[in-house]
């Protein structure tokens, strides 16, 4: 079975050959991996060296469309994106889905309290610009523009409660 | 000695108090609110007595409704822990007009120092040295504009009731100073009820060394050496250590000399801890006093062997202190990290939710004072700290190295923590070398420049997403829920993410 | 120093030295068998290699096994832990052929010191003294009854090869003699390979004193101090701690020069211990001497702060020991429970299965070396050790209570343990006032003197269980797999279970 | 709802009269019941008293037939047969259900080899006497006859594997 990942620019072409054996862009390795403890938790021993793994999948897999997983391994993380040889050709027939990320968008970090609204509707900021200001667990959190732009909808007032990845304020 | 006491707080410090209670032979009471109802302390405990609604203010700060628990469990004594009401003088007096002991120190202490511009007045009758600033509250507008100008930028803007970096703020230059005071004043208000603000002179690359005290209440103090505090976030410590790496014998035993002088000065007595800043020139000046039991106390246990609650409880309950300067020694070298439920990709906001999987580091040297377990939740309405880790060594080198192994060893998954960050402090030549000030992190981290993780395990996870995949390829690998990190929704590729210092 | 060494181990020890390792920046290579694929001390090293199947005598026994993983994954040295093949000298011979190092005492050493007879020969040659009995084995019959005659009974039957009371008897009257001779040396030639065993005087209410060595290559030997191994069941070690309760600062420096001319008799270098039985009247008699890393090495560790493994890898690397005797002092006390999976009210049989649910003890002065994880299975193949839990305080009563805290606070659902029993033997009086010998267990605990636990929680039990039968009252309150303990299959009507000592 | 607890010769009559409160024996008590992290695993607040509680069920509830519930709790373990008023009463109709202990029956208490059969078919032993020796983990135990008797069934023997709680031998 072969797959392709993907890591920011990076390509790998894995072809499992049996439960054991699989290659790397064409280079052999040995496998041995494992389920432990819990359901993310895994353990994969890759040419004798062990390492622990945490999978969690982000977005998951449909027909046609690649899967992004979540990788938690020695502190750090990575997200994956695999695809199977199907999910490749149905995604240069049909072109990548597009994000739904909008790049001015500024959603809530974290669960918390507005404790001021540092822009107006129409307003101009540039790039790294306070926009608002959300407190949670005692802390004042200033959060800046992502991008150079103008403040085109306010979604919340001072003093109001808010939910983490809730929508504040978009700048257009 | 007490038969049974009350603690009002929760997490880890609750779990910690309930250990020292139950080593000797003392009951405790635990008070929860509705969210910590299957918290550690609530199920560790003797005793359990619901308060309220998970905010703080509906509960944990409620100071009728502690009074009633403790009254109702016919509890003796109340031990405040940190936070929470531990410098609350009003709170003191009322446990005490309860009929009941305080656990802590007298109250006019705890008001004395809380108000650092009357704690500041006494140190300077008494001859211990400040920062030279403004001795009274200031509100934000030209007068203080004129004072920030004499003393010199730049200053520091700090809370008259405040501690552990809430409503403070560095002001570099004229221009910031009233947003700046603004800001901290409301962050004051929320945090202390108090939005009273002062200004002092902020020392360049000053070190952050602070003595532990015992009183007891016939006068008799001691000092349990110093702690090394610089390591700090936004003037929250994140890395804390005993023996500091630069104070000598004869700096410890004037250091220690000023804080016990300090300590006489309020009429103090039980644990406490005096703050001084280092210069350069190894000139210190007092800071604050902290009238309670701190989060980095273990760093002293672990150097001298003392537990500090267990003598909070007999100063508490009138006996004499049975340890004499002479007996306290140091006894190698600990490291305390502060592990955070913090996104230390997201700008370290504070990471909630469900702790899934929980793997606690342990072995030789190791103490990890934890308040959190597995399928229990961190939630919104309390500090997100996961848990105090203390490593322990014959030497410093050899304590730096057991809490980078333990950091190693240590796997939350569910909620994001400061572990990587963590690692990266101790890994760095810098802190090796015990070459540091209260700049270190801001001047060796700054997470704009944080590049991702190393490209070397890239190929690690390439293969463990395949194999996951390969062994579920119409399933869900989890049934968890995406975490989305709001700012970031899930990028439609995949990514590196993770430290690395510039 | 090395760059990489092989664990020919499992479990909480080989745990143990991936962490000295990882400290030392020497990277890791575990073995596994089937069974311990997913063990931690397979998914903590940075290489893991299997060799075999489940059973020990087909992996960790297997010594050419243990070689190829060592030349495969590139070790340079092999640390063999406790047990399996740590006092096997033709694994260190097989070891040094390979062209890699062997952590541990030369295999001279070992070989002298494994053969007790031998050992004994080379005792009484350099003057260390040792108890009354045969110098070489003897079969079961005429000849050894006659000798058993003349030492006087009670005698100790022992295995040649012996270690860990595996393959020892003790005999009070001659009409048992043959038939425990007979038990014992089946028992140990399935241990130990060797059926030899020989014949000691058995001495009434003795206490188990053990002396901790380290010796470089270049003759310098230093002890850290004694061990009071003292409370066994059925001659293994419980609970353990240093320094012994009885022993004075004039008898610690006369026990531990004996342990030094002991190892230095047999050319010993590397960590090793040296074992005495101590009489009423404080005369000391050489038992044997265990050339290895010993389950009970934490007490010594941390009341020296030297951490014992490291020390290891230094030595057999060829370094120079830098501690000098002056250097080490004793800093506090420590205990040490070994907690077993195995039932205390089944005849402390072993219990295996899943750990469903597993809560360790953390807080001030605890350190828990544990080799299982939830989810884990707890098998038949290996010894029952879940852990060492390890206690530090102050003083002996400090550390006593810190014990009896953490025991209280140490969960394990799945397995049945033996943290009850521990209990009782640290809450028991003779212990608390340090008055036991050896016999202590066998005295204050005759298991079928045992009775049910405390009736004031049998009202909890009762609300208890209608709870969870009304929360879920025609299903099953969990999907686990009901625990049939065999000999007494579960009766048709409640009762009360647990252990009070007589 | 009416329920009987019984754990050796205490009875127990609990009487939930809603979800903070209950009698026990006529005595009233405040409870807070909760599962915590695992299924097995419950904190209980009994009068203001916290504690940690795990619970097994060792035999299924069935209509007619009481339950058997094993209770971990401050270290010891308690084995509660709880029935309700319904189940109380079906057994006094038919008779409480026959034990399936057979007191003579020797199961094997752990898995293990078998050393030493020590008895023969016919054998009189008296109780405490050893019958068998199986090793476990190195180590041999003697199990030791329940009751005077005859030995009347052999199902092992000398070096044969068994499993836990396999029969091995009947005494009669």
């Amino acid at each position: 079975m072969k797959y392709q990942a993907v890591i920011d620019d990076q390509k790998f072409e894995v072809q499992i050959i049996d439960e054991h054996t699989l290659t790397v862009n064409g280079e052999e390795s040995s496998i041995n991996f494992r389920q432990g403890q819990k359901p993310e938790h895994f353990s994969l021993i890759l040419d004798g060296q062990s390492h622990q793994v945490w999978i969690e999948e982000c977005q998951p897999c449909r027909d046609g469309k690649p899967s992004i997983v979540r990788i938690h391994l020695h502190g750090f993380d990575y997200e994956v994106q695999v695809d199977t040889e199907r999910s490749l050709k149905l995604r240069e027939f049909v072109g990548t889905s597009s994000s739904s990320e909008v790049a001015g968008q500024i959603n809530a970090p974290m669960p918390g309290l507005v404790v001021k609204v540092l822009v107006e509707n129409g307003q101009e900021v540039k790039k790294g610009d306070g926009v608002i200001i959300v407190e949670a667990m005692k802390m004042e959190n200033e959060i800046k523009s992502p991008i150079d732009g103008i403040v085109s909808e306010i979604h919340v007032q001072n003093r109001q409660a808010v939910e983490k990845g809730e929508t504040l304020i978009i700048i257009g | 000695m007490f038969k049974r006491i009350l603690i009002a707080n929760r997490g880890e410090i609750a779990v910690r108090i309930i250990r020292a209670a139950s080593e000797m032979d003392i009951e405790t009471v635990a008070v929860f609110s509705d969210a910590d109802r299957l918290a550690l302390h609530t199920r560790l405990a003797d005793y359990a007595y619901h308060i309220g609604l998970s905010p703080s203010q509906e509960s944990y700060l409620v100071i009728d409704r502690i009074l009633d628990a403790a009254q109702k469990s016919g509890a003796e004594a109340i031990h405040p822990g940190y936070g929470f009401l531990a410098e609350n003088a009003d709170f003191a007096r009322a446990v005490a007009d309860a009929g009941l002991t305080f656990i802590g120190p007298p109250p006019q202490a705890i008001e004395d120092m809380g108000l650092k511009t009357r704690a500041r007045e006494i140190m300077i009758a008494a001859g211990v040295p400040v920062t030279p600033g403004t001795e009274s509250a200031i509100d934000p507008g030209p007068e203080a504009a004129k004072i920030a100008e004499q003393v010199g930028y730049p200053v520091l803007i700090k809370a008259a009731s405040g501690g552990g970096g809430k409503g403070m703020r560095v002001v570099e230059t004229p221009d910031d100073l009233i947003k700046a005071m603004e800001s901290a004043s409301r962050e004051a208000a929320s945090a202390f009820n108090n939005p009273q603000i002062y200004i002092e002179k902020y020392l360049e690359g000053p070190r952050h060394i602070e003595v532990q005290l015992l009183a007891d209440q016939y006068g008799h103090t001691i000092h349990l050496n110093e702690r090394e505090c610089s390591i700090q976030r936004r003037h929250q410590k994140v890395v804390e250590e005993a023996p500091s790496p630069v104070i000598t014998p004869d700096l410890r035993a004037q250091i220690g000399a000023a804080a016990i002088k300090a300590a006489r000065a309020c009429g103090y007595y039980n644990a406490g801890t005096v703050e001084f800043l280092l210069d350069r020139n190894k000139n210190f000046y007092f800071i604050e006093m902290n009238t309670r039991l701190q989060v980095e106390h273990p760093v002293t246990e672990m150097t001298t062997g003392i537990d500090l609650v267990k003598e909070q409880f007999k100063i508490a309950a009138g006996e004499k202190l049975t340890i004499q300067q002479e007996d306290v020694t140091i006894h190698g070298h600990a490291i305390e990290c502060r592990v955070y439920a913090e996104d230390p990709l997201n700008n370290f906001y504070p990471s909630t939710g469900m702790v899934k999987y929980l793997h606690p580091p342990a072995g030789p040297g190791i103490r990890n004072d934890s308040g959190i377990y597995e399928g229990g939740e961190i939630s919104i309405y309390y500090d997100p700290l996961i848990s105090k880790l203390v490593a322990w060594g014959r030497d410093r080198s050899e304590a730096i190295v057991r809490m980078r192994r333990a950091l190693q060893e240590y796997h939350i998954t569910g909620v994001r923590s400061n572990i990587p960050f963590c690692l990266l402090v101790v890994e760095h030549p810098k802190f090796i070398e015990g070459d540091f000030d209260t700049h270190f992190i801001s001047d060796h981290f700054r997470i704009e420049d944080m590049a991702p993780g190393p490209v070397d395990k890239e190929k690690i996870a390439a293969i463990a997403a395949v194999l996951a995949y390969h062994a579920k390829p119409a399933a869900s690998v989890s049934a968890s829920q995406p975490q989305n990190d709001g700012v970031s929704p899930w990028l439609s590729s995949g990514r590196r993410l993770g430290l690395r210092t510039r």
